[in-house]
Protein backbone atom coordinates (compact mmCIF):
# COMPACT_ATOMS: atom_id res chain seq x y z
CA UNK A 1 0.00 0.00 0.00
CA UNK A 2 1.38 3.60 -1.36
CA UNK A 3 1.44 6.07 0.76
CA UNK A 4 -0.59 9.40 -0.12
CA UNK A 5 1.99 11.85 -2.38
CA UNK A 6 2.77 15.08 -0.76
CA UNK A 7 2.77 18.29 -2.79
CA UNK A 8 4.80 21.26 -2.32
CA UNK A 9 4.97 25.03 -4.03
CA UNK A 10 8.11 24.89 -6.02
CA UNK A 11 9.48 28.30 -6.67
CA UNK A 12 12.36 29.43 -8.91
CA UNK A 13 14.92 32.45 -9.51
CA UNK A 14 17.26 34.13 -11.82
CA UNK A 15 19.06 31.77 -13.91
CA UNK A 16 17.20 28.41 -12.32
CA UNK A 17 14.24 30.02 -13.51
CA UNK A 18 15.79 30.21 -17.15
CA UNK A 19 16.91 26.76 -17.20
CA UNK A 20 13.77 25.44 -15.82
CA UNK A 21 10.97 27.76 -17.99
CA UNK A 22 8.92 28.30 -15.15
CA UNK A 23 8.72 30.45 -12.42
CA UNK A 24 6.60 28.57 -9.90
CA UNK A 25 4.53 25.26 -10.36
CA UNK A 26 2.64 22.71 -8.16
CA UNK A 27 4.79 19.67 -7.54
CA UNK A 28 3.44 16.15 -6.60
CA UNK A 29 6.16 14.21 -4.72
CA UNK A 30 6.60 10.91 -2.48
CA UNK A 31 6.21 11.70 1.31
CA UNK A 32 9.33 11.74 2.87
CA UNK A 33 11.17 13.34 0.42
CA UNK A 34 14.28 15.27 0.90
CA UNK A 35 15.28 18.84 -0.45
CA UNK A 36 17.53 17.51 -3.27
CA UNK A 37 14.63 15.60 -4.54
CA UNK A 38 13.29 19.00 -6.14
CA UNK A 39 16.43 19.23 -8.07
CA UNK A 40 16.25 16.02 -9.09
CA UNK A 41 13.07 16.67 -10.84
CA UNK A 42 14.28 19.73 -12.45
CA UNK A 43 16.97 18.04 -13.73
CA UNK A 44 14.50 16.09 -15.90
CA UNK A 45 13.56 19.28 -17.35
CA UNK A 46 16.89 20.23 -18.00
CA UNK A 47 19.78 18.47 -17.74
CA UNK A 48 21.73 21.18 -16.77
CA UNK A 49 20.58 21.34 -13.26
CA UNK A 50 22.77 18.19 -12.74
CA UNK A 51 25.44 20.07 -13.38
CA UNK A 52 24.56 23.22 -11.18
CA UNK A 53 23.72 21.39 -8.12
CA UNK A 54 26.36 22.55 -6.28
CA UNK A 55 25.60 26.08 -6.64
CA UNK A 56 21.81 26.07 -6.15
CA UNK A 57 21.06 26.41 -2.52
CA UNK A 58 17.25 25.21 -1.36
CA UNK A 59 15.12 27.44 1.09
CA UNK A 60 11.92 25.71 2.71
CA UNK A 61 9.45 28.39 3.29
CA UNK A 62 11.85 31.01 3.37
CA UNK A 63 14.80 29.39 5.36
CA UNK A 64 18.11 28.06 3.95
CA UNK A 65 18.34 23.97 3.99
CA UNK A 66 20.49 21.37 3.34
CA UNK A 67 19.78 18.37 0.82
CA UNK A 68 18.71 16.12 3.41
CA UNK A 69 15.63 18.12 4.38
CA UNK A 70 12.53 16.50 4.75
CA UNK A 71 9.68 18.10 3.15
CA UNK A 72 6.43 18.03 4.35
CA UNK A 73 3.04 18.57 2.35
CA UNK A 74 2.35 22.37 1.42
CA UNK A 75 6.28 23.62 1.57
CA UNK A 76 7.09 26.30 -0.32
CA UNK A 77 10.47 25.08 -1.62
CA UNK A 78 12.55 27.85 -3.33
CA UNK A 79 15.31 27.21 -5.88
CA UNK A 80 18.29 30.02 -4.69
CA UNK A 81 21.21 30.39 -7.37
CA UNK A 82 24.23 32.30 -6.45
CA UNK A 83 22.90 35.32 -5.26
CA UNK A 84 23.74 38.85 -6.52
CA UNK A 85 22.49 41.26 -4.77
CA UNK A 86 24.48 45.05 -3.37
CA UNK B 1 12.49 49.37 8.88
CA UNK B 2 14.42 47.63 5.47
CA UNK B 3 12.63 47.83 2.16
CA UNK B 4 12.82 46.35 -1.13
CA UNK B 5 11.50 48.96 -3.93
CA UNK B 6 11.09 49.29 -7.55
CA UNK B 7 11.68 53.09 -7.12
CA UNK B 8 14.76 54.71 -7.51
CA UNK B 9 16.13 54.80 -3.72
CA UNK B 10 16.19 58.36 -2.07
CA UNK B 11 19.09 58.10 -0.25
CA UNK B 12 18.53 61.89 2.15
CA UNK B 13 15.38 59.82 3.35
CA UNK B 14 17.49 56.30 4.64
CA UNK B 15 19.43 58.69 6.22
CA UNK B 16 16.84 60.79 8.03
CA UNK B 17 15.23 57.34 8.75
CA UNK B 18 18.27 56.22 11.03
CA UNK B 19 18.81 59.95 12.60
CA UNK B 20 18.22 60.29 16.37
CA UNK B 21 19.24 62.86 18.55
CA UNK B 22 20.98 60.43 20.63
CA UNK B 23 23.63 59.55 17.80
CA UNK B 24 27.15 60.17 17.65
CA UNK B 25 27.44 58.82 14.22
CA UNK B 26 26.23 57.52 11.13
CA UNK B 27 27.91 55.17 8.24
CA UNK B 28 26.20 54.82 5.38
CA UNK B 29 27.11 52.44 2.49
CA UNK B 30 25.71 52.93 -0.68
CA UNK B 31 26.38 50.14 -3.73
CA UNK B 32 26.18 52.08 -7.16
CA UNK B 33 25.65 49.88 -10.20
CA UNK B 34 29.00 49.64 -12.60
CA UNK B 35 29.22 50.72 -16.08
CA UNK B 36 31.19 47.73 -16.61
CA UNK B 37 31.70 44.29 -16.11
CA UNK B 38 33.46 40.82 -17.10
CA UNK B 39 35.40 44.19 -19.56
CA UNK B 40 32.12 44.45 -21.59
CA UNK B 41 30.11 47.46 -21.12
CA UNK B 42 26.66 47.57 -18.93
CA UNK B 43 24.16 49.81 -20.21
CA UNK B 44 21.04 48.79 -17.59
CA UNK B 45 20.91 46.38 -14.80
CA UNK B 46 17.59 44.84 -13.47
CA UNK B 47 17.17 42.97 -10.01
CA UNK B 48 15.11 40.45 -9.10
CA UNK B 49 14.23 39.73 -5.46
CA UNK B 50 12.35 36.42 -3.77
CA UNK B 51 10.98 39.26 -1.81
CA UNK B 52 9.04 38.05 1.13
CA UNK B 53 12.61 35.64 1.96
CA UNK B 54 15.06 38.80 0.91
CA UNK B 55 12.97 40.97 3.46
CA UNK B 56 12.94 38.01 6.59
CA UNK B 57 16.84 37.84 5.38
CA UNK B 58 17.56 41.17 6.16
CA UNK B 59 15.67 41.40 9.44
CA UNK B 60 17.65 38.19 10.27
CA UNK B 61 20.87 40.58 9.52
CA UNK B 62 19.51 43.48 11.38
CA UNK B 63 19.08 41.27 14.38
CA UNK B 64 22.42 39.79 14.41
CA UNK B 65 24.23 43.37 13.81
CA UNK B 66 21.91 44.10 16.94
CA UNK B 67 23.07 41.52 18.94
CA UNK B 68 26.83 42.24 17.97
CA UNK B 69 27.08 45.91 18.30
CA UNK B 70 25.24 48.86 20.32
CA UNK B 71 23.59 50.24 17.71
CA UNK B 72 20.05 52.58 17.36
CA UNK B 73 18.52 52.65 14.02
CA UNK B 74 19.63 50.32 10.95
CA UNK B 75 17.70 50.68 7.43
CA UNK B 76 18.42 48.65 4.50
CA UNK B 77 16.48 49.44 1.38
CA UNK B 78 17.53 47.42 -1.37
CA UNK B 79 15.71 48.01 -5.30
CA UNK B 80 14.65 45.93 -7.52
CA UNK B 81 13.90 45.84 -11.75
CA UNK B 82 15.49 48.16 -13.98
CA UNK B 83 18.09 50.42 -12.80
CA UNK B 84 20.01 53.05 -14.72
CA UNK B 85 23.91 52.90 -14.62
CA UNK B 86 25.38 54.98 -11.53
CA UNK B 87 21.75 54.47 -10.00
CA UNK B 88 21.94 53.18 -6.31
CA UNK B 89 21.13 49.76 -6.21
CA UNK B 90 21.38 49.19 -2.34
CA UNK B 91 21.58 51.87 0.66
CA UNK B 92 22.41 50.69 4.20
CA UNK B 93 22.35 53.44 6.88
CA UNK B 94 23.20 52.55 10.52
CA UNK B 95 23.69 54.54 13.41
CA UNK B 96 25.32 54.21 16.63
CA UNK B 97 26.57 56.32 19.64
CA UNK B 98 29.97 55.42 18.75
CA UNK B 99 31.33 55.46 15.22
CA UNK B 100 33.21 52.06 15.64
CA UNK B 101 29.53 50.47 16.23
CA UNK B 102 28.27 51.61 13.03
CA UNK B 103 31.27 51.70 10.67
CA UNK B 104 31.54 47.59 11.73
CA UNK B 105 27.84 47.00 11.80
CA UNK B 106 27.12 48.48 8.10
CA UNK B 107 30.04 46.60 6.64
CA UNK B 108 28.87 43.64 8.41
CA UNK B 109 25.34 44.25 7.10
CA UNK B 110 26.59 44.68 3.15
CA UNK B 111 29.00 41.69 3.02
CA UNK B 112 26.58 39.30 4.32
CA UNK B 113 23.25 40.88 2.15
CA UNK B 114 25.92 39.81 -0.48
CA UNK B 115 25.84 36.48 0.71
CA UNK B 116 22.62 35.31 2.13
CA UNK B 117 20.07 37.76 0.54
CA UNK B 118 17.76 36.13 -2.38
CA UNK B 119 18.20 39.00 -4.52
CA UNK B 120 20.24 38.64 -8.70
CA UNK B 121 21.39 41.25 -10.62
CA UNK B 122 20.79 40.91 -14.27
CA UNK B 123 23.35 43.05 -16.53
CA UNK B 124 21.97 44.39 -20.17
CA UNK B 125 24.99 44.56 -22.01
CA UNK B 126 26.02 47.24 -25.09
CA UNK B 127 26.90 43.94 -27.47
CA UNK B 128 23.45 43.19 -26.82
CA UNK B 129 24.07 40.24 -24.46
CA UNK B 130 22.39 39.63 -21.24
CA UNK B 131 23.41 37.29 -17.84
CA UNK B 132 22.59 36.81 -14.51
CA UNK B 133 25.61 37.77 -12.58
CA UNK B 134 27.61 35.30 -10.91
CA UNK B 135 30.29 35.90 -7.88
CA UNK B 136 33.69 35.03 -9.43
CA UNK B 137 33.85 32.10 -6.78
CA UNK B 138 30.45 30.61 -7.10
CA UNK B 139 31.02 29.87 -10.79
CA UNK B 140 28.82 26.55 -10.74
CA UNK B 141 29.94 25.04 -13.95
CA UNK B 142 34.15 25.35 -13.84
CA UNK B 143 34.14 24.71 -9.88
CA UNK B 144 31.41 21.30 -10.23
CA UNK B 145 32.63 18.94 -8.09
CA UNK B 146 31.77 15.23 -9.47
CA UNK B 147 31.72 14.00 -5.43
CA UNK B 148 28.43 15.97 -5.65
CA UNK B 149 26.11 13.42 -8.07
CA UNK B 150 25.37 10.42 -6.48
CA UNK C 1 37.08 68.62 -2.84
CA UNK C 2 36.87 69.24 1.09
CA UNK C 3 35.28 72.07 2.62
CA UNK C 4 34.53 73.63 5.87
CA UNK C 5 31.55 76.06 6.08
CA UNK C 6 29.55 77.30 8.01
CA UNK C 7 26.08 76.41 6.22
CA UNK C 8 24.10 73.43 6.61
CA UNK C 9 25.51 70.55 5.15
CA UNK C 10 23.77 69.14 2.09
CA UNK C 11 24.25 65.45 2.62
CA UNK C 12 22.95 64.58 -0.97
CA UNK C 13 25.10 66.96 -2.33
CA UNK C 14 28.35 65.17 -0.70
CA UNK C 15 26.92 62.03 -1.77
CA UNK C 16 26.50 63.07 -5.16
CA UNK C 17 29.85 64.84 -5.80
CA UNK C 18 31.73 60.89 -5.08
CA UNK C 19 29.70 59.47 -7.42
CA UNK C 20 31.57 57.62 -10.95
CA UNK C 21 30.07 55.76 -13.51
CA UNK C 22 32.43 53.62 -12.60
CA UNK C 23 32.23 53.28 -8.71
CA UNK C 24 30.98 49.96 -6.66
CA UNK C 25 30.47 51.41 -3.89
CA UNK C 26 30.23 54.48 -1.58
CA UNK C 27 30.78 54.81 1.94
CA UNK C 28 29.54 57.59 3.92
CA UNK C 29 30.11 58.88 7.64
CA UNK C 30 28.28 61.09 8.99
CA UNK C 31 28.58 63.03 12.20
CA UNK C 32 26.00 64.48 13.91
CA UNK C 33 25.82 66.49 17.38
CA UNK C 34 24.63 64.82 20.18
CA UNK C 35 22.10 66.10 22.56
CA UNK C 36 23.76 65.09 25.94
CA UNK C 37 27.86 65.32 26.84
CA UNK C 38 29.36 64.23 30.54
CA UNK C 39 25.90 63.94 31.64
CA UNK C 40 24.15 67.02 30.78
CA UNK C 41 21.98 67.95 28.11
CA UNK C 42 23.40 70.06 25.23
CA UNK C 43 21.15 72.39 23.56
CA UNK C 44 23.84 73.88 20.65
CA UNK C 45 27.42 73.58 19.80
CA UNK C 46 29.39 75.70 17.83
CA UNK C 47 32.79 74.71 15.93
CA UNK C 48 35.88 76.67 15.24
CA UNK C 49 38.60 75.86 13.05
CA UNK C 50 41.92 77.26 12.15
CA UNK C 51 40.40 77.17 8.51
CA UNK C 52 43.41 77.02 6.26
CA UNK C 53 45.25 74.78 7.91
CA UNK C 54 42.67 72.71 8.75
CA UNK C 55 41.83 72.46 5.02
CA UNK C 56 45.36 71.65 4.40
CA UNK C 57 45.37 68.87 7.11
CA UNK C 58 41.96 67.40 4.98
CA UNK C 59 43.82 67.39 1.84
CA UNK C 60 47.14 65.88 3.68
CA UNK C 61 44.61 62.99 5.13
CA UNK C 62 43.22 62.42 1.22
CA UNK C 63 46.80 61.92 -0.14
CA UNK C 64 47.80 59.91 2.37
CA UNK C 65 43.98 57.59 1.86
CA UNK C 66 44.53 58.19 -1.56
CA UNK C 67 47.69 56.16 -1.26
CA UNK C 68 47.04 53.51 0.83
CA UNK C 69 43.84 52.47 -0.95
CA UNK C 70 41.95 52.15 -4.35
CA UNK C 71 39.80 55.30 -4.78
CA UNK C 72 37.78 57.28 -6.99
CA UNK C 73 36.30 60.35 -5.19
CA UNK C 74 36.96 61.68 -1.63
CA UNK C 75 34.93 64.75 0.25
CA UNK C 76 35.09 65.84 3.46
CA UNK C 77 32.97 68.50 4.23
CA UNK C 78 33.29 69.69 7.80
CA UNK C 79 30.66 72.30 9.60
CA UNK C 80 31.73 75.02 11.66
CA UNK C 81 29.86 77.94 13.98
CA UNK C 82 26.88 77.06 15.48
CA UNK C 83 25.36 73.70 14.80
CA UNK C 84 21.77 72.80 16.14
CA UNK C 85 21.69 69.09 17.81
CA UNK C 86 20.81 66.31 15.44
CA UNK C 87 22.58 68.66 12.05
CA UNK C 88 25.56 67.11 10.98
CA UNK C 89 28.67 68.02 11.69
CA UNK C 90 30.83 66.44 9.61
CA UNK C 91 30.16 64.30 5.85
CA UNK C 92 32.81 62.34 4.75
CA UNK C 93 32.36 60.27 1.40
CA UNK C 94 34.54 58.02 -0.35
CA UNK C 95 33.76 56.25 -3.27
CA UNK C 96 36.17 52.84 -4.65
CA UNK C 97 35.69 50.08 -6.94
CA UNK C 98 35.63 47.67 -4.35
CA UNK C 99 33.76 48.71 -1.22
CA UNK C 100 36.84 46.93 1.12
CA UNK C 101 38.93 50.39 -0.11
CA UNK C 102 35.99 52.58 0.50
CA UNK C 103 34.97 51.74 4.05
CA UNK C 104 38.61 51.38 5.38
CA UNK C 105 39.58 54.62 3.76
CA UNK C 106 36.33 56.23 5.15
CA UNK C 107 37.37 54.92 8.64
CA UNK C 108 40.47 56.06 8.67
CA UNK C 109 39.61 59.72 7.59
CA UNK C 110 37.13 60.28 10.24
CA UNK C 111 39.52 58.82 12.95
CA UNK C 112 42.61 61.22 11.70
CA UNK C 113 40.46 64.12 11.46
CA UNK C 114 39.56 63.87 15.08
CA UNK C 115 43.19 63.97 16.04
CA UNK C 116 45.07 66.11 13.91
CA UNK C 117 42.37 68.80 11.84
CA UNK C 118 42.52 71.94 13.72
CA UNK C 119 38.84 72.23 14.41
CA UNK C 120 37.20 72.68 17.85
CA UNK C 121 33.73 71.85 19.30
CA UNK C 122 32.34 74.29 22.04
CA UNK C 123 28.85 72.73 23.95
CA UNK C 124 26.45 74.96 25.36
CA UNK C 125 24.34 73.06 28.25
CA UNK C 126 20.80 73.02 28.93
CA UNK C 127 22.28 74.40 32.89
CA UNK C 128 23.69 77.69 30.61
CA UNK C 129 27.50 76.42 31.20
CA UNK C 130 29.76 76.35 28.41
CA UNK C 131 32.53 74.12 27.37
CA UNK C 132 35.37 73.49 25.02
CA UNK C 133 35.10 69.72 24.33
CA UNK C 134 37.88 67.71 25.40
CA UNK C 135 38.47 64.34 24.43
CA UNK C 136 38.83 62.16 27.58
CA UNK C 137 42.42 61.13 27.07
CA UNK C 138 43.83 64.41 26.83
CA UNK C 139 42.29 65.83 29.72
CA UNK C 140 45.66 69.06 30.01
CA UNK C 141 45.39 69.34 34.23
CA UNK C 142 44.88 65.89 34.87
CA UNK C 143 47.28 64.05 32.82
CA UNK C 144 50.00 66.68 33.46
CA UNK C 145 53.59 65.42 33.36
CA UNK C 146 56.22 66.81 35.45
CA UNK C 147 58.84 66.42 33.40
CA UNK C 148 57.52 68.61 30.96
CA UNK C 149 58.47 71.81 32.75
CA UNK C 150 62.28 72.19 33.02
CA UNK D 1 76.11 93.41 20.75
CA UNK D 2 72.76 91.90 20.91
CA UNK D 3 71.67 90.65 17.55
CA UNK D 4 67.99 91.83 16.26
CA UNK D 5 64.50 90.43 17.40
CA UNK D 6 62.41 88.68 15.05
CA UNK D 7 58.19 89.40 14.98
CA UNK D 8 55.84 86.30 14.04
CA UNK D 9 51.76 86.10 14.22
CA UNK D 10 51.01 84.33 17.36
CA UNK D 11 47.44 82.53 16.79
CA UNK D 12 45.66 81.20 19.60
CA UNK D 13 42.48 78.69 18.87
CA UNK D 14 39.56 77.83 21.30
CA UNK D 15 40.45 77.44 24.93
CA UNK D 16 43.80 79.00 24.12
CA UNK D 17 42.27 81.54 23.16
CA UNK D 18 40.44 81.91 25.97
CA UNK D 19 42.78 81.29 27.82
CA UNK D 20 45.02 84.73 26.50
CA UNK D 21 42.34 86.93 26.17
CA UNK D 22 43.17 87.44 23.01
CA UNK D 23 43.47 85.42 19.24
CA UNK D 24 45.75 86.95 17.38
CA UNK D 25 48.68 88.96 17.79
CA UNK D 26 52.17 89.93 16.32
CA UNK D 27 55.08 89.42 18.69
CA UNK D 28 58.71 89.89 18.88
CA UNK D 29 61.04 87.15 20.28
CA UNK D 30 64.50 86.97 20.39
CA UNK D 31 66.22 85.32 17.33
CA UNK D 32 67.58 81.64 17.59
CA UNK D 33 63.85 81.23 19.71
CA UNK D 34 62.06 77.86 19.60
CA UNK D 35 58.64 76.85 19.32
CA UNK D 36 58.37 76.40 23.20
CA UNK D 37 59.02 80.14 23.57
CA UNK D 38 55.31 81.09 22.80
CA UNK D 39 53.82 79.09 25.58
CA UNK D 40 56.78 80.88 27.95
CA UNK D 41 55.14 84.23 26.18
CA UNK D 42 51.80 82.65 27.11
CA UNK D 43 52.07 81.90 30.68
CA UNK D 44 53.07 85.42 31.44
CA UNK D 45 49.37 86.08 30.68
CA UNK D 46 48.45 83.41 32.48
CA UNK D 47 49.95 80.91 34.30
CA UNK D 48 47.28 78.43 33.56
CA UNK D 49 49.38 77.83 30.36
CA UNK D 50 52.35 76.20 32.57
CA UNK D 51 49.89 73.75 33.90
CA UNK D 52 48.47 73.11 30.23
CA UNK D 53 51.25 73.07 28.44
CA UNK D 54 52.01 69.04 27.68
CA UNK D 55 48.23 69.23 25.95
CA UNK D 56 49.14 72.15 23.93
CA UNK D 57 50.50 71.36 19.90
CA UNK D 58 52.20 74.06 18.42
CA UNK D 59 52.05 74.58 14.67
CA UNK D 60 54.61 76.94 12.46
CA UNK D 61 53.10 78.47 8.96
CA UNK D 62 49.93 75.06 9.12
CA UNK D 63 52.53 72.19 10.22
CA UNK D 64 52.69 70.22 13.59
CA UNK D 65 56.47 71.08 14.85
CA UNK D 66 57.70 69.97 18.55
CA UNK D 67 59.00 71.95 21.05
CA UNK D 68 62.05 72.68 19.70
CA UNK D 69 61.55 73.76 16.17
CA UNK D 70 63.41 76.73 15.48
CA UNK D 71 61.09 80.23 14.78
CA UNK D 72 62.03 82.54 11.81
CA UNK D 73 60.52 86.11 11.11
CA UNK D 74 57.65 86.20 9.74
CA UNK D 75 56.68 82.92 10.87
CA UNK D 76 52.93 82.09 11.87
CA UNK D 77 52.88 80.36 15.28
CA UNK D 78 49.65 78.57 16.41
CA UNK D 79 48.68 77.03 19.62
CA UNK D 80 46.55 74.20 18.89
CA UNK D 81 44.51 73.01 22.42
CA UNK D 82 43.54 69.20 22.01
CA UNK D 83 41.09 69.14 18.64
CA UNK D 84 37.31 67.97 19.03
CA UNK D 85 36.00 68.08 15.12
CA UNK D 86 34.55 65.47 14.17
Amino acid sequence: MESKRITIRLKLFSSAKDLAGFDERLVDIPPDSKSEAVLIYLAKHNPLFERWRTSLRIAVNMEYVDSQHLLHDGDEVAVIPPVSGG
Amino acid sequence: MNDITPDPIDVLAVVDSVKAHAAGGIDIFIGTTRDHSKGKKVVSLEYEAYVPMAMKSMTELENKARQRWNLHEINIVHRIGKVAVGEPSVVIAVSSAHRDDAFQACRFLIDQLKLVVPIWKREYFADGSVEWSMQTHEQPVTHESPQAHP
